[in-house]
């Protein structure tokens, strides 16, 4: 049974064509509503007009960022390419890692939720990107969650912190996916616009990747999981003003509440459909749902979709047609199933208790025909829906402010050393993540070989052969703030060496590109700038993006966030026995730094303890990091290190410091062999944020070969020291000595002192 | 209907971690229920003690001639009400209560976390779990003594052992009235103690007790997460530093093999 | 729609850390006048035509098997509420 | 020691997975009258003199900022319980 309403058809569209419709207040522009018109031949129905309006939003259709993306796919050479089985344009890229297993990753953004609803919004964050995942065909096995907060003392932040860190917690534990890594930045950038982030991976044999399509005619299509409520819709009751007949609608919540139950319940269901192999194709449900749905799905296919919308199952009877299709309701799928195979479907849903409804059929006529009640209320080409949204070309220019900026280089005087390691290592950005990364799972599935706080998460695959892989997402807004193309770079290579101290291979990319609002030219260059460095730096380095996501609009009034893309990439092992931890264990081993250190402060961790932002970032060498990571990748192949560390935020001083909190393990450590072959003070020494560096640690057996294969490789390697686990302390010789209970009191301090 | 909960690829087959054959004879069902998280752990744990790993349905009424049973980790039901307060009343829990108060040579069951939630909502075993003191999630390696190493699940360990494994979860604090309390202690029914630090308020530093009869037992930690080397904890209680090395859990899953073989 | 209400708090002896947090907070908030706090749940049953005798024990015994665990809970309430309004 | 009760409860339009757990459960244990279940909170605040009107102010303040959220939530009520019964 379905509502009375007064509904929109598209016979009663053809009668009216004079009839106001609120596309403005659905965030149409004009010339984009005359665009829909001009397509259609008449004016749109409301639920057309739903469909269209979130379908071109900023968000589902990429209209200001498109232009600029396409580089991710253009720089792709075919040597990028060996290892892509599916690129660019599905719900997430897929890869393959040899034996016949494939790996898919996705980072998405949900940044906006979590302003306004911390717990909820990260928590369907966590949920909606995993379900991207289930989508592929693949068993989600791990998440991952950069996220980005205001000033730690700001009294917004606690409420931000405390319900972001429980929600991504509450969802991600729910599911039994382990986490393992992400990062947490504070600066006021973020104050209004905190930024959440969550990367899934996922795993599948190559012969079960699905593509959200729909094809062959006569095949059903079906929605199963949650009913659809009024989420996500706030701004669209406009539409159930129109249309409603008898009562008013009931109030549309302003936020999305997340089941993680339910979802856990859908990931296994949809395993099972997989196993069976009942389902031609599958499409999660998230931004636009419905109307992204169907529209995705058959343009993806043989181009036709027949549904019947009065079939859905509603939490909400008194949801409008326009409000069904672009409702947002979490952990809902669709999937296409041949109709011999539907009582076989019918079953696995009742065996998981999982709610579902037959919505229509494929169909060869090249249209999306949407039914109420025997009336139709949506005929339109899917395409014109899904893919051939508005793109625009905006405008943009570097900033005038930029040159002034990029002149005022930091100017420290030399600090007490002792004391500014102390500092360092207790600074919100530096500090122990463990308050946070307590609250995550990160054993369960019992295949996580590396967590938090090493490098990379790492997680084994096969359990026969140990093949697995490694994750690591960074960013930096600082360095994309000075200088956005370069920062990207950076990014990317923080994220690929992170990855090869681990020792694994890095194979390829995902990245959510956070940025301001995209009609402020500044802000606009600032990410084609961006994605220019990003896709360069792809190409040099020989991994390509596999998927994304943009968020644009992150600022408070006219203050955007400083810009930040956040780059996750994604190495191989073949066995993850092999992985190399961050820190220190064995007594006498020798401590190696490799690569050069310049005098590079600007935009680093220390200039803004001192509340410095200027200058140039440190330089990206991408030839130089490919040849570390092949050193640090065979040194940890070959057995030749038992721990390595990259340098980034913090330089030497952080790095040093991690090594030895890791394990508790101490070092003595010189660095005046350094400051004189580099042409640098101690202070430099410990503190520059230059590029292409890591410490490893090696044992003595193994001195001679690791040194002649730097040598060969021609990269620059010192002996800065050897690892000392009788005295437990961070002796920097000649200049200082820090117990490690010190060190260890002022890292773990601060989250607790500000959050406990 | 049984069905095994779904893989991408099957458990892969890979030697057994015990020489004695005669445990893999052994069958012990692992349970899954809708929202449970660490079977697939348990299943391996199993297997890597050497014995056979059966997964079993919470919606079968057959216990599929199993000799024992794991209710494992995980958020049944989305631990929505209370943890394990739906979960029990699932039709397999029917027949794992039968057979686990069945005097003589009951059934021999463990409940871990989520588990021995089910357990005390069940009343196989006294006591609740209410929101650790910190109402956070906590993931943490928790160093434990096994304080009664005689029961089926503990009896490869000694008396006073202490070892080191994985602790997750939310609703960890264990609760009883005193005079339940008195009585755990007094029978030798406190089977693990937190030692170190009480991550969680429970109550005496509880981290696991048993039934009167010894052959249930519930415990918060996760021994399933400390039985390979390179996925444990970093640390074992017998004190050295190593990467994920920590196997200090196998001792459960060797201790139930051997009592049933033996 | 009428409902039954079932309202379940945890024993006086248990320690509720829940409302123990939110005693410690609510002074922060100057919110000063309060001796303690608990926090227990309230269930709302939504009966779809008349409240019968027999559904009020269906209620009844709800409560005291699966709302609540009499280890840790009392069942401090089983009432029928008419209209929206209490 | 009187007490002051406050109820919240999820807004009737959001999701409630806890409520819908709960009613998925109920027919299992036999009880198959109810259309739905919808899980609040309750808390009880206990007040240590007399209950002012500035007191229950405080507590309609703690109700609205503390105890509920009220994207999510609604207050259903703030009301003085003087002995243990209601
Ligand atoms: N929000 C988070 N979730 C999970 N892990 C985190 C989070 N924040 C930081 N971490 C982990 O803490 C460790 C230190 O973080 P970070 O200093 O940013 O690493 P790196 O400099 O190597 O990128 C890493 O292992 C990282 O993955
Ligand atoms: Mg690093």
């Amino acid at each position: 049974m379905s509502k009375k309403f007064n509904i929109d058809t598209v016979a009663n569209a053809e009668a009216t064509p004079g009839q106001a419709l609120p596309w403005a207040e659905l965030g149409l522009k004009q010339n984009e509503y005359d665009r829909v018109v001009e397509i259609l031949g008449r004016r749109p129905t409301g639920a057309e007009l739903a469909m269209y309006s979130v379908m071109w939003s900023e968000h589902c259709s990429y209209k200001s960022s498109k232009v600029h993306l396409r580089q991710f796919g253009d720089k792709v050479t075919d040597a990028m390419k060996e290892h892509l089985l599916v690129g660019i344009g599905e719900n997430a890229g897929v890869v393959d890692i040899g034996d016949g297993w494939a790996v898919t990753f996705k980072v998405e953004s949900h940044n906006h939720p979590s302003f306004v609803e911390p717990y909820q919004g990260a928590a369907t964050g966590v949920g909606g990107i995993v379900r991207d995942i289930i989508s592929m065909g693949a068993r989600p096995v791990a998440v991952m969650d950069p996220l980005r907060f205001g000033a730690i003392d700001h009294p917004d932040t606690a409420r931000l912190v405390h319900g972001i860190v429980a929600g991504i917690g509450g969802y991600g534990n729910s599911l039994g996916l382990p986490n393992i890594g992400g990062e947490v930045v504070f600066d006021s950038s973020y104050q209004g616009n905190p930024l959440v982030n969550a990367l899934a991976v996922g795993v599948l044999r190559h012969e079960d990747i699905r593509l959200a399509n729909a094809s062959g005619v006569g095949n059903r299509v079906v929605l199963f999981g949650a009913r659809t409520g009024g989420d996500g819709i706030g701004g669209a009751s406009v539409l159930a003003s129109e249309s409603f007949d008898d009562a008013k609608p009931s109030k549309r919540p302003a936020v999305q509440v997340g089941d993680p139950f339910a979802e856990k319940v859908l990931i296994e269901c949809c395993l099972e459909l997989f196993k069976a192999s009942v389902v031609e194709g599958i499409q999660d449900l998230g931004a636009a749902g419905i109307s992204c749905a169907t529209s995705e799905l058959a343009s993806n296919g043989d181009g036709g979709m027949h549904v019947e919308l009065t079939k859905v199952l509603l939490r909400d009877p008194t949801l409008t047609p326009g409000e069904i299709l672009m409702s947002e309701s979490q952990e809902r799928m669709m999937a296409v199933v041949t109709p011999a195979n539907a009582a076989a479907f019918e079953a696995i849903m009742d065996k998981w208790n999982v709610e579902y409804s037959w919505l229509g059929e494929v169909t060869d006529t090249g249209r999306l025909v949407i039914e109420w009640d025997g009336e139709t209320i949506v005929d339109v080409d899917p395409r014109t829906v899904a893919h051939d949204g508005p793109v625009y070309e905006r405008p943009y220019h570097r900033p005038a402010w930029l040159d002034g900026v990029q002149a005022d280089s930091f100017q420290g005087s030399s600090p007490d050393l002792r004391a500014a390691v102390l500092e360092l290592m207790s600074s919100p950005n530096m500090c122990s993540k463990d308050w946070v990364t307590n609250q995550f799972d990160r054993y369960v599935q019992g295949n996580t070989a590396l967590a938090m706080p090493d490098d990379a998460g790492v997680i084994r695959v096969d359990e026969a052969t140990g093949l697995g892989v490694a994750l690591s997402t960074d960013a930096n807004g600082r360095y994309s703030y000075l200088n956005p193309y370069e920062g990207a770079r950076l990014a990317l290579a923080e994220a690929y060496r992170n990855v090869a101290t681990s020792g694994a291979k890095p194979l390829a990319v995902t990245d959510c590109l956070n940025f301001g609002s995209p009609e402020d030219p500044e802000v606009m260059w600032q990410f084609a700038e961006s994605v220019r460095g990003l896709a360069d730096a792809c190409q040099e380095l020989g991994v390509p993006v596999t998927g994304g996501n943009v968020s644009l609009y992150n600022q408070t009034g006219g203050v955007a966030i400083h810009p930040t893309p956040v780059v996750g990439v994604l190495g191989v092992f073949d066995d993850v026995a092999r992985r190399t931890p961050s820190g220190w264990r064995e007594d006498g081993q020798a401590i190696y730094l490799l690569g050069t250190t310049r005098d590079e402060l600007d935009g680093s961790e220390w200039a803004n303890l001192r509340g410095h932002l200027g200058g140039t970032p440190p330089v990206v060498d991408l030839a130089a990091e490919k040849t570390l990571a092949a050193v640090l990748v065979n040194s940890s192949r070959d057995g030749m290190i038992d721990a390595a560390h990259d340098l980034s935020e913090g330089g030497l001083a952080a790095a040093l410091s991690e090594a030895a909190l890791r394990f508790g393990v101490g070092a003595r450590i010189g660095i005046d062999e350094l400051c004189e072959r580099d042409g640098i003070d101690p202070f430099t020494a410990l503190f520059s944020e230059s590029q292409g560096r890591a410490i490893v640690s090696v044992p003595r057996s193994e001195e001679v070969r690791f040194n002649d294969m730097c040598t060969a490789r021609n990269y620059p390697t010192l002996r800065i020291g050897v690892v000392d686990t009788e005295n437990s302390a961070l002796d920097v010789q000649g200049h200082f000595t820090l117990p490690l209970d010190e060190l260890k009191e002022a890292h773990e301090g601060t989250l607790p002192r500000h959050f406990a | 209907m049984s069905v095994e909960t779904p893989l991408i690829g099957d458990f892969q087959p890979f030697p057994s971690a015990s020489a004695e054959g005669s445990l893999a004879g052994v069958r012990v069902g692992v349970v899954t229920f809708p929202g449970t998280l660490d079977d697939r752990d348990a299943m391996r744990a199993v297997r890597l003690a050497g014995g056979t790993a059966i997964s079993l349905w919470h919606g079968d009424h057959d216990l599929r001639g199993v000799d024992a049973v794991i209710i494992p980790g995980g958020f049944s039901y989305g631990d929505y009400l209370r943890a394990g307060a739906i979960s029990r009343f699932a039709p397999l829990m029917e027949q794992i209560t039968a057979a686990a108060t069945g005097g003589p040579g009951a059934l021999p069951v463990l409940g871990i976390c989520n588990g021995f939630q089910v357990l005390t909502e069940a009343h196989l075993l006294p006591g609740s779990m209410i929101k650790n003191n910190s109402l956070h999630f906590l993931c943490r390696d928790q160093r434990l003594r096994v304080e009664n190493a005689d029961t089926l699940w503990t009896s490869d360990y000694a008396a006073g052992e202490e070892i080191v494994v994985p602790l997750k979860n939310q609703d960890g604090q264990f609760v009883a009235d005193e005079r339940t309390l008195d009585e755990l202690e007094g029978e030798g029914r406190v089977v693990f103690r937190y030692v170190r630090e009480n991550p969680n308020g429970s109550r005496r530093d509880i981290a696991g007790i048993s039934n009167a009869a010894g052959n249930v037992v519930g415990l918060m930690p996760h021994p399933e997460h400390a039985v390979e080397p390179g996925f444990g904890p970093d640390s074992s209680a017998r004190g050295e530093v190593d990467l994920r090395g920590g196997t200090d859990g196998l001792g459960i899953f060797t201790s139930v093999l051997k009592k049933l073989v033996g | 729609m009428p409902r039954i209400v079932v309202d379940v708090m945890p024993k006086p002896e248990i320690l509720d850390p829940q409302g123990k947090a939110i005693a410690g907070a609510l002074p922060r908030l100057g919110l000063t006048g309060f001796a303690g706090v608990r926090q227990g749940k309230r269930f709302e049953l939504e009966v779809a035509g008349e409240v019968t005798p027999e559904l009020l024990e269906q209620a009844r015994s709800a409560a005291s098997t699966l709302l609540s665990n009499p280890v840790i809970e009392d069942v401090t309430r089983v009432e029928v509420i008419q209209e929206d309004a209490e």
